[in-house]
């Protein structure tokens, strides 16, 4: 992933050049994103919603799926709608990169989100959050704190898919790199699906099994109150500290109270409204892609940000609940 | 003496079927009243409808006097109408004695008084003399014939005024018999009224006072003493007199179809040897458990042998292969239709042309031809309804054994195993049968029959070979045969005498 | 006794009542598109919503055939969802990066899923394995496996040969997906002739007779000279083999081959195959019922979405859309 | 006669088929647990983590409890999972933010799943669904209205009364979590208590022969004088009263209530059961079957996690315990 060329663009795309689109016509945007049952991606499907109200020239419309198959079957039918710009959220950027390749195709503007499609003429512009650089910054801060000595577990997410992966390797090569000397040792690493209660299960067998943590990695802010909970239930928060992922109230909460939840890692979900008014922009500014005006660029990378007491207050207004 | 049940006018209409059409029935106190009649004249449907299993369409059902509720199985049995239904109607997970007292077990409020059941099982199957029968057995592992003795305790497990029983005799043997009418006789002599459905016209005589004669779905005669003539009996019931009941005894050649070398399984089956030859009828008789349905299954190949040999037509049959013996020409009319002989949710038609489904293939199924066929057997054999779509599950349990019998019929076999072949079947299709059975044999087949009614054993068959306890003990000529003579053989000589001299 | 004879053609008391059902469940899918055709007039009604539907059912209707085979033995396969992923995830493995084989996918995920098949088969027919036990299991190890062959990744597809997207060549992956014949998909193409030869199979040929008889009464089966083990251990293969094609259909769409694809698929499978009227207990099973099961669900889906419902809105209204068609094609009482 | 009378006792021989089935469970729980102190001698085979495998047992068991009698019917109930999400946040958010009473979120938790088993109930009992269908709606339903109740947010628990962490106050929600009484979690008590009480109302009273009966033979059941339909629909409720018990223990353990848990618990619940020797056929049941199934399942669960194999390698390993399980019990030829 290329953070370091075109991670430069700030997150508030589109605002400036809003008043100037009226052109009296107006653009009509579909979105598809994952199941929403779950906080992160629940914050960007509302974000998404309230942009759109924000213009009153964009007809907007949000489609849930349940998983990677039925969002391209969703996918599907909203190209036969015809809309003008199209954004997409993918569960699974593979999976989804041909139906994308297909509206591109059909003349219908796509705006990735988050997740990458595997094919660069899948889309006209790309909006994503860096879960490879979470993992990073989730290795970074606890390498720091605990000075490359010690026990870490990780709890990840749901397995097979990329977010999962991405957010496993980031922080695996970031250990491995900033702690050569092994120190600093990953003892259990283990998937908790996303889910509450899964991670609650889980974490409750690697307490049993390792009498000495330091450190608990979670890759969502969601699945960590399951975690917590499993550490509180055997008594043992004084031991370790534990960190999250995606930036919910309840985690900015505990971290801000102190104790067992130290950071949490976020891309802000406010990406979902810069991708509408990208979205818009596009939609505006017919035979954009052949144009490129300077203003729209390809690739937006928002970058993460460590949240953590010192910051939290600064960052709460981002959190999702 | 006092009606303990009346029935007026009873009409019963399944979809497209009308069962019964206006039938009068009516039993006395301490009277054992028969029902009989052809096979689908709607005898269980009539009983079912006393006993609340179904509800009557039109018509009314008077019991002591009042009304019965209708459709109500609880109302019924807590009046005291007490039922042994055709169909072994018993749940094979439940133990005997649970099954016994389903629905009325005796409690410590709130848990079961399980000692209580057991001793009360026991005492009832001491009374049917059948003590042996182990009360905590689950009752879908025992034999048929021992389901059958927990019906008629379950029966008999409450306060009964009615008694009704849908062909209990038809799986038990003569010594179960006369112990079962014992048990009906004391119970008569205390007032109960007693319906009793058999197609075996001797029992009538027996044990009947009355009878009532139905024949589709009307009634044909009610309330005519037992001691009516056979011949008239029969006459009412199929609407003509059946000239002969059996047919030429077949003789049989020399040539040896089936040939079985000490066949071994214990514990049912110890070391049988027999010969079947080309147009002859074998018959198998003994007592209930003698071991000759074990014997059936072995020569088949449903089970393993322990040691022994099976030899078809000079060939040794491969043991424990039911498809490598149908195709070298064996077929078997197995004597539990429903449960092993029958897919019940399936049409005529498939259920006669499953065993040979080959000769309708070339890719695909000549269904048409399938029909036709299939329904050209069932006229054969009077079934009734011969509908070749009709679903067998509904038929009577009569022209469900002909629809099986059917399917080896169609099957053009070498040698015919039938176990029990006449079980449930009116007297008419009796004769029909035996004929059969005899035209089968003239034509070159080997048959081997298996029948409780060592009657009907002693007039078909060209020889008689008596099993007991898994050996055979006896082979009489067919000629010289004859029920009293089998029955003495199949009695373990250290058995009653009197046994014998009650059922002769 | 020629009066009641003549009752007795009565057309009633024949083996209507799974008829009956088929065109309940008929009205069901007529009624669910005309519903569509109103609250949606200018979408949903068109032939290219009508495609889109068919060419989404072809997915789970494919397994949904098999899974009717296996049901008509009292049986159940719970793995195909995993099946379809391990199947994908092995063809994309086979082909590697530089792969330009469409068939060389096809060929191994097909064969893949029959192995997979083939085991369930096995378990079940000679190690006495209960069906739900045995695919329980291969519901476990398939997915384990869907993620091991790959290391957890998805496996891009869309670089095989014949493969360009607008317009792939026929017989290629992609042309599974999004080629046409005379303007029909391709993949429902393949459903229809899957569902037609499966129709033809189980009702007309021997085979199928022997299947249905092993679910309505196996020892009855045996006894009449039907090969059971034989029967039972091949409907867990074709479910398999079926799985198979399921994946090539799903892999051609995708352009890719997930790990995770095919969550929840055998729930679909049979939910369609039990709203189809093919009963859960054997011996008796309606091809047609379970084509007209998957449109059904194919159908709640689409309008769903269409309407733009929420996740959430979209759960509770398919609960009740499927309450709804069962209760309508409700045959008489049972008890 | 007294011969046949002799051989009649061969049967009882036969009737042991459960019982060795319960057996050879036993043995496997023994040989996973030998197998745990074996591969992890210092963390597996201790008192801590028995007790934790014993906590994490209980939620799926109590469900498995109640799926054993809905089984024995010849049911099935596929909604468990979903009525413990939908449970837990309706029970959220009836004690609300202001939230003081733990006894208010239990009663809720527990009559909303019950209320919610009682509509599966009336669908099959009176409107004659097919369970499969019927509680398949459900699972979509509940999973629905899980996320509906509470705009598809997780509820906190924490801060309901009696409940500071380290010792709460018994009868608190928290208490059922992590109290302990005799050393023993309460959870556990609760599971086992349900078992016990299972194994009797199944076994020892009018109620469970009834409900074996009506799987076993459902006609046969109904002509004598067995009351069928109230008998089946008892048992759906019954299985979402569990749903409620289990929503509290969970919950409990978790501080809150998520609309997404309770995923995929049916299928863990009903693998227990039949692994345990319950024939989905109906008809035959047991209740130490189900519970060593539980334990099975926890231990493979732990154990696995426990040496800290990745997932796709617990996945087929799983797998194969399971087969390995089964094939293990196997009973005589079947056919
Ligand atoms: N549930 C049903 N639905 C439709 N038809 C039925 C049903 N039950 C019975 N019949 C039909 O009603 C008629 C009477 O059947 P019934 O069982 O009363 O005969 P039966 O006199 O007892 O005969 P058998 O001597 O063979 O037992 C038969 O033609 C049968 O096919
Ligand atoms: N299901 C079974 N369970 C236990 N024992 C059995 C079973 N079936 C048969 N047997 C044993 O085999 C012996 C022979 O039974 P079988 O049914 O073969 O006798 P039969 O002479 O054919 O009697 P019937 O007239 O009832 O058919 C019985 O004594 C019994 O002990
Ligand atoms: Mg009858
Ligand atoms: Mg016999």
């Amino acid at each position: 992933m290329s953070d370091e060329e075109t991670s430069t663009t700030t997150v508030t795309v589109g605002e400036t050049t809003a008043a100037e689109g009226g052109s009296g016509e107006s653009v009509s945007i579909i979105a598809s994103v994952p199941p929403t049952d779950h906080g992160w991606l629940g914050a960007i499907s509302k974000d998404a919603q309230a942009a759109a109200e924000k213009h009153d020239d964009v007809e907007f419309e949000l489609l849930q799926a349940a998983d990677a198959d039925s969002q391209a079957q969703q996918i599907e039918q909203a190209i036969s709608q015809k809309p003008d710009v199209l954004v997409v959220l993918p569960q699974d950027g593979a999976a989804l990169t041909p139906v994308a390749q297909k509206a591109e195709r059909a003349g219908i503007r796509v705006v990735n989100v988050d997740r990458l499609f595997t094919a660069p003429d899948a889309a006209t512009a790309t909006i994503l959050g860096d879960n490879y650089q979470i993992g990073v910054l989730a290795a970074n801060y606890i390498a720091d704190e605990l000075k490359c000595q010690g026990n870490v577990v990780e709890i990840q997410g749901l397995a097979g898919i990329s977010v999962t992966t991405d957010r496993t390797k980031g922080f695996t090569d970031t250990i491995r790199q900033k702690c050569p000397g092994g120190g600093l040792k990953i003892v259990a690493s283990q998937p908790g699906d996303f889910n509450p209660d899964k991670g609650l299960t889980v974490m409750e067998n690697i307490l049993q099994a390792q009498s000495d943590i330091d450190a608990v990695y979670t890759h969502d802010d969601d699945m960590a109150q399951g975690v917590v909970q499993a550490i509180r239930n055997a008594g043992r928060d004084d031991e370790m500290f534990l960190t999250g992922v995606g930036g919910s109230q309840d985690a900015m909460q505990q971290i801000k109270e102190g104790g067992l939840y130290r950071a949490t890692f976020l891309y802000n979900p406010n990406m979902a409204a810069s991708a509408v008014n990208m979205a818009r922009l596009i939609g505006l500014d017919e035979g954009f892609s052949e144009l490129v005006p300077p203003e729209v660029p390809r690739q937006v990378v928002v970058p993460a940000a460590v949240v953590t007491k010192d910051n939290v207050e600064e960052y709460e207004q981002y959190a999702f609940d | 003496m006092t009606a303990i049940l009346e029935v007026r006018n009873l009409v019963k209409e399944f979809p497209g079927v009308k069962a019964l059409q206006g039938v009068d029935l009516d039993v006395v106190e301490g009277e054992v009243h028969c029902l009989l009649g052809p096979n689908g004249a709607g005898k269980s449907t009539l009983i079912k409808c006393v006993s609340g299993a179904i509800e009557p369409t039109a018509g009314e059902i008077l019991f002591m006097g009042e009304p019965l509720p209708q459709g109500d199985p609880a109302g019924s049995l807590k009046r005291g109408v007490a039922t042994i239904y055709q169909e072994l109607d018993l749940v094979p997970d439940l133990s005997v004695a649970e099954s016994i007292f389903l629905a009325h077990e005796p409690r410590h409020w709130p848990l079961l008084d399980l000692d209580k059941m057991y001793r009360a099982s026991e005492a009832l199957l001491a009374r049917l003399g059948h003590e042996s029968i182990p009360v905590r057995a689950k009752v879908g592992k025992l034999r048929p014939a021992a389901q059958q003795i927990v019906s008629i305790a379950r029966a008999l497990s409450g306060d009964v005024r009615l008694l009704i029983m849908d062909e209990p005799s038809a799986i038990l043997d003569e010594g179960e018999i006369s112990t079962l009418f014992e048990v009906v006789r004391r119970l008569t002599a205390e007032g109960v009224g007693v319906v009793y459905i058999s197609h075996r016209l001797d029992e009538i005589r027996r044990i009947g006072d009355r009878v009532t004669v139905l024949a589709d779905g009307r009634t044909a005669a009610t309330g005519i003493p037992a001691t009516t003539p056979t011949d008239r009996l029969v006459e009412l019931m199929v609407g003509r007199k059946v000239e002969q009941l059996y047919p030429d005894r077949p003789v049989g050649t020399d040539r040896v179809l089936l040939q079985v070398r000490d066949a071994r399984r214990l514990p049912a089956v110890r070391g049988v040897s027999l010969q079947v030859r080309a147009g002859e009828v074998v018959g198998l008789g003994g007592l209930v458990g003698s071991g000759r349905t074990e014997l059936l299954r072995l020569i088949y190949g449903l089970d393993p042998l322990d040691d022994g040999e099976i030899v078809l037509e000079g060939k040794p049959l491969k043991a424990g292969h039911p498809r490598a013996a149908i195709r070298r020409g064996l077929g078997l009319a197995p004597e539990d239709r429903k449960s092993q002989a029958l897919v019940l949710d399936w049409s005529e038609t498939k259920n006669v042309t499953i065993a040979d489904l080959g000769r309708f293939s070339r890719v695909l199924l000549d269904i048409k031809k399938e029909r036709e066929t299939a329904r050209k057997e069932l006229r054969a054999l009077k079934t009734v309804p011969d509908d070749p779509d009709r679903v067998v599950r509904l038929l009577s349990g009569g022209n469900q054994q002909k629809v099986v019998l059917a399917r080896w019929l169609l099957r053009q076999c070498r040698v015919l195993l039938l176990d029990e072949p006449t079980r449930g079947v009116d007297v008419a299709t009796k004769a029909e049968i035996y004929r059969i059975i005899s035209e089968l044999a003239a034509s070159g087949l080997g048959v081997l029959v298996v029948s409780s009614e060592l009657e009907e054993l002693a007039h078909i068959c060209t020889r008689v070979l008596v099993m007991r306890e898994g050996e055979i003990v006896a082979e009489v000529d067919g000629k010289d045969a004859t029920e009293r003579a089998l029955l003495r053989h199949a009695v373990a000589p250290t058995d009653a005498p009197d046994l014998v001299e009650e059922v002769v | 006794m020629t009066d009641t004879a003549q009752t007795w053609r009565g057309a009633l008391g024949r083996a209507k009542t799974l008829e009956f059902q088929e065109y309940a469940l008929a009205i069901v899918v007529v009624l669910l598109f005309v519903a569509g055709a109103i609250l949606k007039p200018d979408t949903f009604p068109t032939w290219d919503n009508i495609r889109n539907m068919l060419t989404q059912s072809s997915v789970v209707g494919v397994l949904a055939i098999g899974m009717t085979f296996v049901i008509a033995t009292a049986g159940i396969d719970l793995s195909v969802g995993s099946m379809v992923a391990a199947a994908g995830v092995f063809g994309g493995i086979m082909v590697g990066t530089d792969g330009t084989s469409s068939l060389v996918f096809i060929l191994a995920a097909i064969l893949f899923a029959t192995f997979l098949g083939t085991c369930n088969a096995t378990a079940i027919a000679y190690g006495r394995v209960v069906p739900f036990i045995a695919t329980l299991a291969m519901f476990s190890i398939a997915r384990g496996l869907a993620l091991l062959l790959n290391d957890k990744l998805p496996v891009s597809l869309l670089d095989l040969n014949g493969g360009s997207f607008g317009d792939p060549r026929p017989f290629s992956l992609l042309w599974f997906g999004v080629g046409r014949i005379f303007g029909i998909p391709v993949s429902v193409f393949v459903f229809l002739a899957i569902a037609i030869l499966g129709w033809v199979v189980l009702n007309r040929t021997r085979y199928g007779r022997y299947v249905i008889a092993v679910g309505g009464n196996r020892e009855a089966a045996r006894i009449a000279g039907v090969p059971v083990r034989r029967i039972i251990f091949s409907v867990y293969v074709l479910s398999g083999f079926l799985a198979g094609i399921s994946t090539v259909l799903l892999c051609a769409r995708l352009g890719s081959a997930s790990p995770v694809s095919g969550n929840l698929y055998e729930l679909d499978a049979i939910g369609a195959v039990v709203i189809g009227g093919t009963s859960l207990a054997g011996g008796r099973a309606s091809i047609v019922g379970t084509f007209l099961g998957v449109l059904t669900f194919a159908l709640i889906f689409s309008l769903m979405t269409q309407l733009n419902m929420s996740t959430e809105i979209q759960q509770v209204t398919k609960g009740l859309i499927v309450l709804g068609a069962v209760l309508l094609q409700r045959p008489e009482a049972r008890y």
